[in-house]
């Protein structure tokens, strides 16, 4: 069997280059594959595209890597936030991009890509300055935006349990973006908290089957960073 | 008129609350909206949706100790799952925002236009919007509640003829709940269905930057 | 709550009409809902456009279906089978509509149905006369094909355990379609071998959330038909 | 040249198993290609997708009573999951189809051009066809195998310079196993890699109605 378990956090992490593209999991504090990030922070990487729901808040996690100056480009549905003041400054200073996009089709884009679509019609953003400059078409008489894939080098994932085939189950709401960005990067890196033997986890419950994963590292449990009370920020 | 006989948000919460029916699948917008869920009528059975993939969403936990931080709402705070709920992913949730499963939508919003069109996502003055899934589950849903303080704090309508601020939503909003006043969005324009206790027509309609069709008889909210 | 469940078959069932068009579930002999087939044959529908994988086998099911005259029109992958004779027989008389969609691109048009979309671009059947007539757009330097959404007025769905919500899970293979189709139908009606009560599914583990599901019959553990050898028919 | 020195389906089977490298994911169309399975040399770790939704399909099972109406291959085989195995929806199985996560697929073939184009799905001469995922599966996967008799019953070429069956998928095939040669589709065109022990190059050539590339060296086929 491949051997997809990454022997050290480093390991896991070794593909990571600079110039990637890298979808990070999570939403709020809920399935943020922290652990991998920190394990990428600081290792002097340069000019990162990452895509996320938030533009990292306060100073762990991905505002860690942006204050460490890794980061190019911002792709997120939510980078005003109180909490986002290191992506704030930063973009204020014109020392990084930004592209919005709404959640439905953020995560629909990282679907098309890992699904080999060239792309879907949505209604979403039709009119807007999300939508400027993008194709529009009409079908059955209603007008839909035609949005591309969004695909990426990286893709870091935290799931709870994980099997030595790569597939994974997640806890509760911890699921949200982690089992689509997984199907849309060219190499899908996990965290989980937990690994079990062959067969342990019922076939009928996987929610992401190991052929999307091709490394992950064992974390154990931790709490998340950033409980405190949270602005709220969708 | 006098600001105190405009509705707390409790009130509003509470009108938008009698607005859902029996059955129906709600999803509540950050902020404001999510007042509503304490105050769905006994008995009445609502199923609400929260776009990071939770179906079943129900009151955040009673005791501090149980508070999850894999049970949030989309708005971030703690919540609980009904049984009978369910996980889904973010691409399967918003499946059933954008594919029209959500009988309600309940958003806040900077601005509506009379053409129910809907902008709440970033305000004209600042760089940086936060759209969140606001355009997706405008586009989706089979009704789109805005739910709002009728004016800015500046005194401006939030409630104009055309939308002046950037656009979430074309065409979205079918009804308005604010603290003067509740206004349904109708192929003719606005219609002005019900006022708070305590302010006259004329009341709203000086607070009101929009043409607004007057019906003979404009009910008391229920407050 | 609303009432999901019927009170009889033929309750279940009351919401098929003339000219509708119906999605019914399973692949091979797995997961197809025999007992809603077969509950509205006998009706004297008529105008009925089937939209499923294969397009009848032998004389029962959808073949008992087209055999009494119900169906104007079939959309599949597989027509063409040595079990599909009834099929065979009114295609060849004239007497039938068919419409050839590839696998995936039937999966995923009914999926686009439920996600609200207006359509995707795929690379499958690009140049072949599947795709003929079908717009095509180049991303990224590559060719795609536009196709556009597949509804149905009602799905019809084999489950293997229902709840009161409407939440859904299968057995095996035998989910193939079926999630996929409760999506894309404006009623969709569900046979369930066992009803189980609130909470007993486990959220984490649900295929169909209960949303995509109008109402459900219970039909107990049941042989499908048809379990001879089959003639191979992907 | 005899008929008698051609390749049987199962050595053809082993030959295409050979091909499989450890830890690829690998879907194996209708009718031959479902042979490779058993020949996959022990100890290679090779991953099965079924497009009716199994990853990790495991050979039929032993005894008949443990067979499974819920458990059958795309070809309506009866078939086993192997520990590890997980089973999806239609949709998502055709994301890794689709998505370029199929290592390799075997397909059956009518007809192969030099530039990789397939035919499988019709014949030009009946009016029903039965595509079945191959189109779907032919156009996502990384290398595409054609597996088939060198020559229809009619003794005309399966190999061709351009396609006059139906197409199925353009440009996908990217190497042909039959019952007398293994033939690379390359940029170039075709290259000869391997010939059935006891046939001659010119055996194949006679055989096939299409430009070849003959390399120096032409090994035999480990049948």
């Amino acid at each position: 069997m491949k051997q997809k378990k990454a022997k050290s956090l480093d390991e896991a992490i070794d593909h990571v280059s600079d110039g990637d593209t890298i979808l990070v999991g999570g939403f709020g504090v809920a399935g943020v594959p922290e652990i991998l990030i920190d394990g990428i922070c600081g290792r002097g990487l340069k000019d990162l595209t990452i895509v996320s729901n938030n533009a990292g808040t306060r100073r762990t996690g991905i505002a860690r890597l942006l204050e460490e100056g890794c980061v190019r480009k911002i792709i997120c549905s939510f980078p005003r936030s109180v909490e986002s003041f290191v992506f704030k400054e930063l973009y204020d200073a014109g020392k990084i991009e930004l592209e919005v996009v709404p959640q439905g089709t953020m995560a629909e884009r990282m679907r098309a890509a890992g699904a080999g679509l060239g792309g879907f019609l949505t209604p979403t953003g039709l009119g807007s300055e999300l939508a400027a400059g993008k194709p529009v078409h009409e079908v059955d008489g209603k007008e839909y935006v035609l949005e591309k894939p969004l695909r990426a080098d990286i893709a870091l994932i935290k799931a709870l349990k994980v099997d030595p085939y790569g597939n994974l189950i997640f806890r509760k709401a911890a699921r949200n973006f982690n089992p689509v960005m997984a199907t849309a990067a060219a190499f899908t890196i996990v965290e989980a908290a937990e690994e079990v033997g062959v067969g342990d986890l019922d076939p009928e419950v996987i929610i992401t089957p190991g052929v999307f994963v091709d490394c992950y590292h064992i974390t154990g449990w931790y709490e998340p960073a950033n409980m405190g009370p949270m602005e709220a920020s969708s | 008129m006098s600001n105190t006989a405009r509705l707390t948000r409790d009130q509003i919460a509470k009108r938008v609350a009698a607005e859902l029916e029996d059955g129906w699948l709600v999803n509540l917008g950050i902020g404001m909206p999510t007042l509503t869920v304490k105050y769905i009528p006994e008995g009445r059975d609502i199923l609400f949706h929260s776009e990071n993939g939770i179906i079943g969403m129900g009151p955040p936990p009673e005791r501090d100790e149980d508070i999850d931080p894999d049970l949030m709402s989309a708005g971030k705070g703690p919540v609980t799952l009904i049984p009978g709920g369910a996980y889904v992913h973010h691409a399967d949730s918003f499946m059933i925002a954008r594919g029209g499963r959500l009988d309600a939508a309940v958003l806040g919003a900077f601005q509506v236009a009379s053409n129910g069109d809907l902008g709440n996502w970033r305000l004209p003055q600042d760089t940086l919007g936060s759209v969140g899934g606001a355009m997706d589950i405008a586009a989706g849903a089979k009704r789109v509640f805005a739910m709002m303080t009728h004016t800015a704090r500046d005194g401006e309508s939030k409630i104009v003829d055309e939308l002046s601020y950037p656009l979430t939503t074309q065409k979205c909003v079918t009804k308005i709940f604010t603290d003067m006043a509740v206004i349904s969005v109708t192929p003719n324009g606005y219609v002005l269905d019900e006022i708070a206790p305590g302010l006259t027509i004329d009341d709203v309609v000086a607070a009101t930057n929009a043409t607004m069709i007057i019906p003979d008889a404009v009910a008391t909210i229920a407050a």
